[in-house]
């Protein structure tokens, strides 16, 4: 095999050395009576040719070229060139997880930037060095507000991202803590009124996303107040960190703990992952903080240096009373969102989130020049939108797939109350000519 | 002996990224806006909007390359050397997978869309799912856990969740002491209490201290095979048949099926339910730390319970997520896993196909035990039986001359070696894991042993030289203590420097 | 000073790809054969058939890709910092450039094709064409001169085929004694013979060192400008006249454009043919010496002469080859140029546009005296004249402590700096030539005078610690007067060593 | 600019230092009459996901996704997914000319691995660190004759590319060497009678190539002992580089010099370049050699290390005494090339040879077949075959062209004499099925 460096005539070499004959001497450990007697059925070897060809042709089977407003948590925004190159950098790309710190400090001292990143765009004061993704970033928040709250009561607004709240759903069950959902007023927010209604002194946190899955940015402020005054915490998540951009952060809207997803920076698709969540919160809530955390420190010369630190909080040594049972994490990506935070900088944060903003407002207002549809939920938003059609989805979907426009998201699939509707994600990566496209093909249904 | 394998090198310093901003400096540019700008009051809210964020960096293009390359050649990594790092598997990740995981009609795909529009990665996922079903022996496969020990969670939620669903409501996990930190954490988060199953004076699971364990409140054991000292556990078929005598399930944590492929297979001796590393069996690079993808694969029993989706295929040949499985855990993972991931991993499996794993496997145990054919009377076995795909050495000689492990690891860096891992597993003092995997030559193996041999050899007769290794780094020790005690976890402009 | 910029760091050995070979190992593979195997006899001819080549490597993929991984860590770059190399224009290769030209539908194409099958490629010739004809203020360009030195070939034979054209057989060119060496190495080859014109006190072309020079035996006058002081000539005007004026043409080396993109046109001060190098001025990656572009730039006069073929576009819109050109010099190389080249160079141009190219030549100067204002006084400055994208100083005031451009060049090193040019141009003994182009930051800069302050002390202080230097490189000081006298040119088994 | 670090802020404080105003008091060395006042004319910056989208649509304007069976000195080989990744370290893409050793080891060591590797596939003693082509590198090597035989009249085989002839014809006319061409005999290789007449006393060299333009193999070995009787020298040229993986090296049959392009080996079309030429020679001819070459010698502590060497050769030392003006050259490129070789190795530079030859093969058999198709100069040949059809080719490229298909090339571009005439290469990249549909279509017309 092309992968494996010694040939069969290293191999002998080496088994004589070992006064061996065969390597079948070396698995006597493994019984005879479960040893595998043939070949695995798997398709014989493929070159590399063979296997771009083949790959290709799995690509052909999906459809190519499509025009989409598709974003409900994996957004589509530009990514610049250089991260590409430098993430392909064989030093990053296939290192492990930097426990030697004298010889990964390239890792290190990335992560180190990317917790500040996190800290700077959420208004937090520590974040760690990533999470799986958006959904296990808030399970695993909520676990950590129940051990800082040792409550068992949960309140999660039904507007944070469904499959999220599915994950949180599977976290919690095993574990003897409640979620309760929060529903949403007409604006297509939080419902303050049920969330005051709901707030016992039992509910450890209340936890909301913001922009939330209907596109709206939920009152932070408010929220973070009433849930204070009853002693509990406030967790944001969001599924679109770029809004952060020009978003007020959550920290300084009274957030406790900032969770989510940072696809949106520098990340591609990918149908669905990897991308790359993470957690921040206040400095007092360190040591309750699952994942792996960078700190800087100095060698024995008294120079700056960065180590994984506060491990006492992990599974290696705490095991199961391990603040997370998390381990290998999503690295590359959070270096991802560093390169990409870095290149754009102060300004081009900003822009590109106002940009997402103009977009937006754009295919609003064209949108709502069309009579028989209507922008459902309005008020504040940042990229995303819900429209409601007059007739079902169905009887449209083969007009707009005729044009190689996927025009966004049926919510019918997340919110059966919501029928006939869609998710329209407008980011910066479209075009005034993709925009009006769409609206022309909703103009003549 | 003299170091062969290592020469520093001038090598640039570079500050951290905040550090190299200035004003008015700036790295991308977006297309023209070609629609009006926004009312942002309006759109927003004026409560809403924030100002500048004031500490980001503003640096250019050039700033940003040289920044991260500099980074970048700060880090050992597997194509500059050997990784031994036992249970982590370091071997080699072929650029082919690279190539295809980032086609623009693979990578570019929104998990959303339509399922006729992506009946390309279905596929993918089926095909996979499968591949990974034969090599372990198992019925069924979930691809959504995206690291291994999401799929231990998701293996015992499973195992709860069949025992629930039979009306009976264990409380608890046995788990060697060998094992893997995140064995008993997450069967914590699973909501199980653990408790730890001493190994025998073999360093393996003591079929006696079973079965005195394993009584009607244990839910199933948790078990790894290889275990961490790299053995193969002598009497596993006897601890399955004794597991599932007594009503319990058996968990395999698949971190060391680089051992196993087609040779053995967990579903024929007895395994329920198992997690693959696909980043380190199957090729994926670890990135520093991830991504990884850790499916998980049952038998028939378990199988409504997998996560939500799991792909099938209708006799039209079209593939489609099937969400209508009522006793499904739920989802671990929002859409189905780290796909990118899991792309690389299939690109390595059609790679090698059946006689190209069980190479893999075959020359992975064989280096592993030139190793310790090479290092036995060198360093301490603690538990020498026969081993797999990696050996587990400690300490103990060097002990005598005040060497910790830790001295040894760091002066393996100035041989031009990532050092074994360390500390770990947690029943032999001093651990040194060394797992060197099938991608490392034998001229490379015999650098390492040599400077394995020079290394203890140097703890004899000049420890001094150990304890303030390593010397070649561009950073010399780092002060741990330090940095766990006053947390500086983030920058800060100077002005207010505080955490 | 203490070095600031760079730290040792450990570095992995690495020996011949040759040396690492081992019988059995392979690194590639092909799709199994789907034809049957070709009767060899038959086929080429026993006489014709080779054994297998012995001493070629056998090793796998991960060797390779360990072996050239390793080397390259040996290299200085751009990525990894500055490249003050004089005349070389180092600048940021952006990565934009590296993904359009890696389109495979670029990348792809086969020169032969028919031309409505690759419309894209001809009008990107004919695009970048007539960008390149802009920035230079000339009339038509052919893109087909793969290097700067091939363009001064191409150009010069261009010269020389109108002058025969015209009917006289002028014999000499003449080339001031500053300009580089491919200069009259071009014009020798393109059939001249070479004339050096003495430069001026101020390093520039004397007018009346031309005029007395410039009889009707010489064809053309070759000059760079800036020149390779840094100067612009300040009589270029005159100077061309004059040339004109006597029935010669003007060539202009235009390795050093960067200094003039958007301030001053080539073809606005008289000159008749240029070249570029599309691989300083526009961004194209150096490639450890290679590949490049030189396209050459005419006036109409010349314009018939131009190489093989020309891109055309019809009114229909339709771009097209041209080879109806009876006065052409014919093909300096296959096919059209360095193509892969040329689309990184649109790219850079592209992404620039007026605007950004003269920002980039306005830094580029500011970056250059920024440096001249710095060392003035610590370096010796042979020709204190106003310069533009580059400056030359000398070791004159470290030459009375016995320290010479290479002892300096060779402790930059260990500074983290690649050292400047010396020894050229050759009218200034010692010298040191410095261009650090527009991509260098202020902070970069000044760790540079930093670090050529700190040498200029050390040369006073204790040159002693120059004449040994680099010391922090994985290779000390190479003996260059034994690699000529004992050339090794190849590697040999063992058995067999000898050239 | 983003390319540009500097800002206006740091450029005013630089300015300040040194005591300016602005930029515009440094450029008062152009003078004034001769400045350009205007702004270039030139379209306006884009950004980068303009760029792509630019690029991506001149992509969309050439033919993709055909089946092309065009060689002629330009050759589709499978290119190894490692070479790409390992020039794109930025080591090796933004690095210069190696000309501080200590510092650019990696390269050297690279160029020595290089010489190393053509010499074997040549059988030559010694090579060079690249030249910019097939093309140049003939023109090289003539010139390089030339200095070494002191004569010049050199016989050029009408078999060589025509591109590579049109551009010694261009080298040579400025030089006064005489080029004179050397007819094919109807098997379509040199015809030795002709060379027999035209080998006089003052012919400093023969050059032919082979496999040759029209695919054959030339008779490298009789060609040799014709020349080296008149005291002329054998240069032996290559547009097909894989071939010395199966075919006797020139070396061995008795060539002086051997010269080509080595794009074959790793290096994709783009177009006609960039490629990368070689040229090599017996070693007594080593100081004519032109172009860079790297040594093998030690350092201050007798480490082995590689440095430019016999640079007496070169232009920047010898001026207009150079042995060429070549400065620049096709390094990175070489590297390719070097990385192909290694991977390939001993066995896989013979597999992908003989499997060029099955494909060959194959396809002649199943074109044989055709009776209204003629295969021309029958004889021993690697990867190419000239196909005489009884049409012109212009009545049948349409269909050729509908199907997707480029059948070879049209000879009459080269050899006017050769007309309805296919130049076709089948290497190991066609798969049965691609040759099968070429034969099908053939069989139809
Ligand atoms: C034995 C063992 N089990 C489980 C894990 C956890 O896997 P992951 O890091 O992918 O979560 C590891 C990896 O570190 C391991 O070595
Ligand atoms: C002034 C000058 N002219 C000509 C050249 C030759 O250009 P190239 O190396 O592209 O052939 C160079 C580059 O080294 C140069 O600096």
């Amino acid at each position: 095999m092309r992968y494996i460096p010694n040939s069969a005539h290293d191999q002998r070499q080496m088994l004589i050395e070992m006064g061996l004959q065969s390597i079948e001497d070396l698995l006597e450990g493994i019984p005879q009576k479960v040893r595998l007697n043939r070949l695995l059925a798997l398709p014989r070897p493929l070159s590399e040719p063979e296997l771009l060809e083949m790959f290709k042709e799995l690509e052909g089977k999906n459809a190519r070229g499509l025009l989409s407003f598709l974003g409900a948590g994996v957004n589509q925004h530009f990514i610049p060139s250089v991260i590409e190159s430098l993430v392909s950098r064989a030093e990053f790309l296939t290192s492990y997880t930097p426990y030697q710190a004298e010889i990964s400090q390239g890792t290190l001292q990335a992560i180190f930037e990317f917790q500040t990143f996190m800290c700077q765009l959420t208004g937090m004061e520590v974040s760690n060095a990533s999470m799986y993704d958006g959904s296990t970033a808030l399970a695993e928040s909520i676990l950590m507000a129940a051990r800082i709250s040792q409550r068992n009561r949960f309140l999660l607004a039904e507007t944070v991202h469904p499959e999220y709240r599915r994950v949180v759903n599977t976290y919690l069950h095993h574990q003897n803590l409640k979620v309760q959902p929060l529903g949403y007023q007409q604006d297509g927010t939080l419902d303050l009124k049920e969330l005051d209604r709901c707030l016992a002194k039992d509910v450890g946190a209340v936890m909301i996303q913001s922009p939330n899955f209907l596109g709206n940015l939920e009152s932070v402020e408010k929220v973070a107040t009433l849930a204070h005054e009853r002693g509990s915490l406030l967790i944001v998540n969001l599924a679109e960190a770029l809004a952060l951009g020009i978003v007020k952060s959550p920290g300084s809207a009274g957030a406790d703990m900032v969770c989510g997803e940072a696809q949106s920076l520098g990340v591609p698709p990918s149908f669905g992952g990897p991308h790359v969540g993470f957690l921040a919160s206040r400095e007092k809530f360190v040591r309750n903080l699952p994942g792996r955390l960078v700190g800087q420190t100095v060698d024995s010369e008294g120079r700056r240096g960065f180590v994984l630190t506060l491990s006492t909080r992990e599974q290696h040594i705490r095991r199961e009373k391990a603040t997370s049972n998390i381990c290998t994490n999503q690295s590359l990506f959070a270096l991802m969102a560093t390169i990409y935070c870095s290149l754009l900088g102060k300004k081009g944060i900003r822009e590109v989130a106002l940009q997402n903003i103009a977009k937006t407002q754009y295919a609003l207002r064209e949108l709502r020049k069309l009579a028989r549809l209507r922008v459902l939920f309005e008020g504040p938003r940042f990229n995303e939108f819900v429209l409601q059609l007059p007739q079902p989805l169905g009887s449209i979907s083969k007009r707009f797939s005729n044009e190689g426009v996927v025009p966004g998201l049926d919510l019918e699939r997340y919110f059966p109350a919501l029928s006939n509707s869609l998710l329209v994600s407008v980011t910066e990566t479209r075009s005034k000519a993709d925009i009006d496209k769409l609206v022309q093909i909703f103009s003549t249904l | 002996m003299p170091i062969r394998k290592a020469t520093p090198h001038v090598n640039q310093d570079e500050p951290l990224i905040f550090e190299r901003s200035s004003s008015g400096r700036h790295g991308y540019d977006l297309p023209r806006l070609d629609v009006p700008a926004a009312n942002l009051e309006g759109a927003l809210g004026s409560e809403n909007i924030r100002p500048e964020i004031d500490e980001f960096p503003e640096v250019s293009e050039v700033d940003v390359i040289r920044h991260f390359t500099r980074l970048s050649t700060w880090n050992h990594s597997i194509d500059t050397g050997m990784y031994p790092l036992g249970s982590c598997t370091m071997k080699y990740n072929p650029r082919i997978n690279e190539r295809v995981a980032r086609l623009e009609g693979i990578a570019g795909t929104h998990p959303l869309m339509p399922e006729s529009m992506v009946q390309g990665n279905l596929e993918i996922l089926k095909t996979i799912g499968d591949f990974l079903a034969e090599i372990t022996g198992m019925d069924a496969v979930s691809l959504q856990p995206p690291a291994g020990a999401s799929g231990e969670l998701t293996g015992v939620m499973m195992i709860r969740a069949l025992l629930f669903n039979r009306g009976n409501s264990r409380k608890r996990i046995l788990i060697p002491d060998s094992a893997h930190g995140t064995n008993p954490a997450s069967a914590a988060i699973a909501g199980y209490s653990v408790e730890t199953l001493k190994s025998d004076e073999h360093g393996c699971v003591s079929l006696e201290a079973l079965d005195r364990a394993m009584s009607d409140e244990v839910a199933a054991l948790m078990l790894t095979n290889p275990n961490t000292l790299g053995i193969f556990e002598p009497e596993i078929a006897s601890i399955t048949e004794l597991v599932h005598a007594r009503g319990g399930l058996v968990y395999m944590d698949g971190a060391n099926l680089n051992a196993l492929m087609g040779l053995t297979r967990p579903g024929d001796f007895g395994i329920d339910v198992l997690h693959m590393n696909l980043h380190k069996t199957f090729s994926t690079p670890h990135g520093g730390g991830g991504p990884g993808a850790g499916p998980v694969a049952v038998k028939k029993v378990l199988e409504p319970f997998l996560p939500l989706p799991i792909v099938e295929v209708n006799s039209t040949g079209r593939y489609y997520f099937n969400y209508d499985r009522p006793l499904s855990i739920g989802k671990v993972k929002a859409y189905y896993g780290n796909f990118g991931t899991i792309v690389r991993a299939l690109c390595y499996i059609l790679a090698n196909g059946a006689e190209g794993l069980k190479e893999a496997s075959s020359v992975a145990i064989l280096n592993a035990n030139y190793i310790k054919h090479k290092l036995r009377g060198v360093y301490d076995l603690p538990y020498d039986e026969p081993v797999l795909h990696e050996v587990v050495f400690s300490n103990k000689k060097q002990a005598m001359h005040h060497i910790t492990v830790m001295d040894i690891a760091k002066r393996l860096m100035d041989y031009g070696f990532h050092p074994p891992t360390v500390a770990f597993p947690l029943i032999v003092p001093g651990a040194l894991m060394i797992e060197p995997t099938e991608s490392e030559s034998r001229e490379e193996l015999d650098l390492f042993i040599d400077a394995m041999k020079s290394i203890a050899e140097e703890a004899e007769n000049n420890p001094d030289l150990l304890l303030h290794s390593p010397y070649t780094t561009r950073v010399k020790r780092l002060d741990e203590v330090q940095a766990a005690r006053h947390p500086i976890l983030r920058w800060r402009p100077k002005s207010s420097e505080s955490i």
